[in-house]
């Protein structure tokens, strides 16, 4: 199993990524400059959080036009599982391989903390470890996470099944006063129509050992390089 | 080089007459105004500590863990394998007050280029910030601006923002104050110097443009730059953390190389006092030519470029034969490289300019012949000290509780911290909320906990107690985690030195310190010194911040404060006198601030700590909290809070009368959970050390419980408690 | 020449930071305030001296960086 | 009535955004770019229809709130 993180300048929770890849599947990731123009053949792409060109202009909107950014639309489009974490999530929706946009929290506030998530599908590569309808615990921390889509588009995604992650209460009840950043329906992460491409906020590399708090985000990354490594 | 340098620019240049006497001398000339002005610098209070040198000098440096303290960008620890951390505190209180949101961002990006300079990696950012009164008209904009700009710059460039401090006061309403501190991890055979070395080595500009940002105002009144008044007024410096990103990234890749001789951010008075500190450690001249600096604007003048500040720069002398490559590096991340200049062995800054010699100093003549002053300093009179029964006792001791829980200074600083991101890195493990913070050493056992702390209306009652109980608070948080604590970093705030008062709490304060670093082998290795806080002739509180460092061996030991275990023993740790000078209780509930601060017995400081520590070590803890403001009624409020779980406590073992007990601020003290089963053990030991140690009940429920004092629900705490600052804050989300 | 961009978002998006300024100037006492959009502005400095051109390459560069339109529609005036 | 705020930087502050943009459009081959400067744009519906009035309001609310003016100024159109 080969997998590629792709680092642009300001991306900072790449090496985090790096290590939590590491940690399941006993290999690091190979590191891809962002000004590189060829992927090689990788079964797995991660896009990092951060702020890449210092979220200037939009959160991602310069990231998505750098030289790596056609070899990454290339490869999702044959299927290769691309993972995008909080600015890797505002990136993928840049260039497009996702719907909708992240906008500014409705709270106007940077917020770091831990979230209550409901697993809302487990038929994807990325969240077929979780049960769905259970509840996990990741930290959030973004200025930018307010996800928006027009009506029909959150249709789809509802129909399609494609909502990976959804802001709840504690006991798993999808409520405004759960919806952290304002988010069109609570929701945390979505997916692409083939299922390949997961782009969310919250940040499972920061739940994998208990000396974190917790290790909620472990499945995500087990269940992902799992079926990759049988690849 | 001939400018009419009259009694007017002089006084703009911050300088009196026996200074511009002294510069004439040492030059042997009149300077022209680019020299004056880069005297002018050197010799500010800023640079060249002309007040507080002479007293800095009391405060103790060195300890066997010591690698380098004082007189470098930071100071700079041993923790083992081969490893070393590096931290210092700086404040940046009057750009903040100015513009909170960059003036606080800058604070940041400034601290930390002052340690990745070292060649360490950033790994935790702190900040202890002070306020004024809650209800003074500019307090939310100055602590919404300051969050949000301490949070945008940290959480940008990707280092964890992992704990501070704030309290309001209105001694500050005029005065803010931004301490920010950084804490790096270096290689110890990869640590980087500033002193400049090897004549003929070039000299290196990297990082961002130079443009007008933050000359100092009075100077650009001065005829040379009155035409064309606003394309050429000073502005504010705007922090950028995506350049800043970049540079520490460019610069650590660098350093992994062989080809840095030396390296020095440039902070304040930017491009002087970094080529003339580079030259002064080395004891050699540097020749720069001033055309060759990247300026961001349009016809700027050696004067200009020279005071700028100009934030996101760094100067380096490589090798010789490096330059090739050291550029490669700096064009990958997109940063600006420029060669200004050489190093000579004229023992000279000699600045050319279009060809050119524009001024030519002697560069000791900046920081060797720099005024120090003895200012003269009185001690405040000392406080009668207070007995319990000359303090009123509250009412009711639930609405009491409620209040300081409540109230601006002990809520809960959640709102502050959240909008920090405390867990890029993926090494904290503490995170804020606790007694300190505690963040791993990448790929290994270890973890470095660290705490800042000072009381500053202790200091303001007595400066030399108050010095001491600030470097006292700091080591017991430090090891209230379990930590060995290792050295501090200091940023002392005060007013005017020039009054005897204010000096006197300096010269107090700094006793009191040496005194706790003595006592506590806990030497001081960075620092800062913020004087003139002070408007309309009212200065602040005097608040030297310390932060304290520490290492934990095995993180894995580590403690923390929250409730974990229905039926755990409380013992309380250190002697209860019921002091309440000074206290809290005293300032929050019945609005007083008389009284003696508690006194710090250093012996007992240490005996108990070293105590909790081993007990810690040994497993034996489920919960460890210090005891500070607010006493013990805070700390087992807090310890309850945190872990979701309520208490049942008899005061009785302490016979004083009970807002004493509850709310005293006696030092040296530490509240522990300890399973039923251990709880003979741990009083054996404690009696066996000669330490005071009282059982007082035990978890559980869902209440406060004091018998016949009072009952607090856990749920009306934590309301009051999470809910004060957001509800002050509600109204300044902007 | 000089190009203005403006960008802002359209309608049917909502404007969490239009929103929170309309709620703060509220809670400053600034009462008749029905509605308030932000969005953003940018200056450009153009070498091109052909107006049409320069729309054309601004244009361009609205479509391909400057705006998102998913969300955002792009208004350009030249001086 | 409506008014249309810009709040632009004054000159000589520093605009990293504006030059992060630029340095982008560079790389995306747009070349004939001399400099690029960021700034906020904000609509507002007011009720007030005596134009002085309306004019005098925003004032405020641009010195009071929308900008800082240590480093920003700005400008007022109305309808
Ligand atoms: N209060 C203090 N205690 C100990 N060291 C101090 C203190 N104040 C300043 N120093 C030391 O003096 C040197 C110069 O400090 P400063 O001018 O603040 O550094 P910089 O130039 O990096 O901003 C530093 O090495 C600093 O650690
Ligand atoms: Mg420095």
């Amino acid at each position: 199993m080969k997998a590629a993180l792709i680092t642009f300048p300001g991306s900072n929770c790449d090496r985090d990524m790096a290590v939590a890849i590491k940690s399941v599947t006993g290999r690091a990731p190979i590191a891809v400059w962002h000004s590189e123009t060829t992927l090689g053949d990788v079964d797995f792409i991660a896009l990092p959080g951060g702020f890449s060109y210092g979220d200037y202009l939009r959160c991602g909107a310069i990231a998505a036009r750098s030289g790596i950014i056609p070899e990454i639309i290339r490869a999702g489009k044959r299927g290769v599982p691309i993972l995008g974490i909080c600015n890797g999530f505002q990136i993928l929706t840049e260039i497009g391989l996702l719907p909708g946009a992240l906008m500014r929290n409705a709270g106007l506030h940077f917020i770091c903390r831990d979230v209550p998530l409901r697993v809302e599908t487990s038929q994807s590569v990325f969240t077929g470890g979780y049960r769905t309808g259970s509840v996990v615990h990741m930290p959030v921390a973004h200025h930018d996470g307010n996800y928006f889509v027009d009506p029909d588009q959150q249709k789809r995604l509802d129909d399609e099944d494609r909502i990976a992650w959804r802001y709840c209460t504690k006991s798993g009840e999808v409520t405004p006063q759960a919806n952290i950043n304002g988010s069109v329906g609570n929701i945390a992460g979505v997916l692409n129509e083939s299922r390949t491409i997961l782009g969310m906020m919250p940040h499972p590399e920061r739940m994998i050992e208990s000396a974190h708090g917790g290790t909620d985000g472990r499945p995500l990354f087990e269940s992902a390089l799992s079926m990759l490594a049988t690849l | 080089m001939s400018d009419v340098i009259t009694p007017a620019i002089i006084q703009e240049h911050g300088l009196n007459e026996e200074e511009y006497a002294r510069i004439e001398r040492v030059l042997g000339r009149a300077p022209n105004l680019l020299e004056l002005g880069i005297y002018s610098v050197m010799w500010s209070e800023h640079c060249s500590y002309k007040s507080s040198r002479l007293h800095l000098k009391k405060l103790p440096t060195k300890a066997p863990w010591v690698i380098c303290g004082p007189g470098e960008n930071a100071g700079v620890v041993d923790i083992g394998d081969g490893q070393a951390a590096i931290f210092k505190m700086e404040s940046h209180n009057h750009p903040s007050f100015i513009e909170p949101y960059q003036g606080a961002a800058t604070g940041v990006g400034g601290i930390l280029r002052d340690v990745f300079t070292m060649g360490a990696r950033p790994v935790a950012n702190m900040n202890a910030l002070r306020f004024g009164a809650p209800e003074h008209l500019k307090t939310r904009h100055l602590l919404s601006g300051v969050v949000a700009g301490i949070g945008g710059y940290g959480n940008c460039v990707g280092v964890p923002t992992v704990g501070g401090e704030t309290d309001f006061h209105p001694s500050y309403n005029g005065n803010i104050l931004v301490n920010a501190m950084t804490v790096g991890v270096a290689e110890i055979d990869k640590i980087f110097y500033s002193a400049a070395a090897g004549i003929g080595n070039s000299v290196v500009y990297v990082g961002s443009r130079t443009g007008r940002d933050g000359i100092h105002g009075a100077t650009m009144a001065s005829t040379e730059f009155s035409e064309d008044t606003e394309e050429k007024r000073p502005t504010v410096q705007v922090g950028d953390p995506f350049t800043e990103k970049r540079l520490i990234e460019a610069c650590l890749e660098l350093m992994s190389t062989d080809a840095i001789i030396a390296i020095q951010d440039m902070g304040a008075a930017g491009l002087t006092s970094s080529s003339v500190e580079m030259a002064s450690k080395g004891g050699v001249g540097f020749a720069l030519d001033l055309s060759k600096v990247p300026c961001r604007e349009d016809g700027m003048q050696p004067y200009e470029m020279m005071l700028s500040e100009s934030q996101e720069r760094m100067l380096m002398v490589l090798k010789p034969g490096h330059e090739a490559e050291a550029q490669a590096i700096f064009r990958k991340w997109e940063l600006d490289f420029a060669v200004i200049g050489q190093i000579t062995d004229s023992g000279n800054l000699s600045l050319t300019f279009e060809g050119d010699l524009v001024a030519d100093i002697p560069v000791p003549s900046l920081t060797d012949d720099a005024p120090i002053y003895d200012r003269p300093h009185v001690q405040p009179s000392r406080r009668a000290p207070l007995s319990p029964d000359q303090v009123a006792r509250p009412d009711d001791y639930g609405a009491a509780l409620l209040q300081l829980m409540g109230g601006p200074n002990l809520s809960s600083r959640r709102w502050i911290w959240e909008q920090y991101d405390h867990m890029v890195m993926a090494d904290t493990i503490q995170r804020p909320g606790g007694d300190a913070a505690v963040v791993r050493v990448h790929g290994t056992q270890k973890a470095l906990a660290i705490s800042t702390d000072c009381t500053p209306r202790y200091v303001a009652a007595d400066p030399k107690e108050g010095g001491k109980q600030a470097v006292a608070e700091t080591w017991r948080n430090l090891t209230a985690v379990g930590a060995t604590p290792l050295a501090i970093t200091d940023c002392l705030n005060f007013g005017n030195p020039e009054r005897p008062q204010i000096m006197g709490q300096f010269v107090g304060a700094i006793e009191g310190m040496a005194e706790a670093c003595h006592a506590l082998d806990y030497p001081v290795v960075s620092g800062n010194v913020s004087l003139y806080n002070e408007t309309n002739g009212t200065g602040i509180l005097p608040t030297p911040a310390i932060g304290g460092v520490g290492l934990l061996k095995n993180a894995q030991r580590m403690a923390g404060l929250a409730f974990r275990r229905t039926g755990d023993r409380l013992i309380l740790i250190g002697e209860t006198k019921g002091h309440l000078g000074s206290s809290l209780y005293m300032m929050d509930c019945l609005g007083r601030e008389d009284g003696t601060p508690p006194p710090v017995d250093l012996v007992a400081e240490r005996k108990n700590g070293d105590f909790v520590r081993s007990q810690i070590e040994a497993g034996l803890l489920d919960a460890v909290h210090d005891l500070s403001s607010g006493g013990l009624a805070a700390s087992l409020c807090e310890m309850a809070l945190a872990g979701n779980m309520g208490a049942r406590i008899d005061l009785a073992p302490l016979s004083l009368p009970a807002h004493a007990a509850l709310f005293g601020e006696d030092q040296a003290r530490y509240l522990l959970a300890v399973s039923k089963d251990n709880l003979a053990e741990i009083l054996a030991l404690a009696e066996k050390a000669g330490i005071d140690a009282v059982d007082l009940g035990e978890t559980g429920g869902s209440s406060i419980h004091i018998a016949d004092v009072l009952d607090v629900p856990l749920d009306d705490l934590r309301k009051a408690h999470e809910g004060w600052m957001p509800q002050f804050m509600a109204r300044a989300d902007l | 020449m000089k190009a203005r961009v403006h960008i802002t978002l359209k309608s049917g998006v909502l404007d969490p930071q239009g929103k929170a300024i309309h709620h703060a100037l509220d809670s400053l006492g600034f009462s008749g305030v029905d509605d308030v959009r932000q969005g953003k502005y940018i200056e450009l400095d153009l070498q091109e001296t052909d107006r049409e051109k320069a729309r054309a390459d601004v244009e361009d560069m609205c479509r391909k960086l400057l705006a998102n339109t998913v969300i955002e529609r792009f208004s350009i005036d030249l001086d």
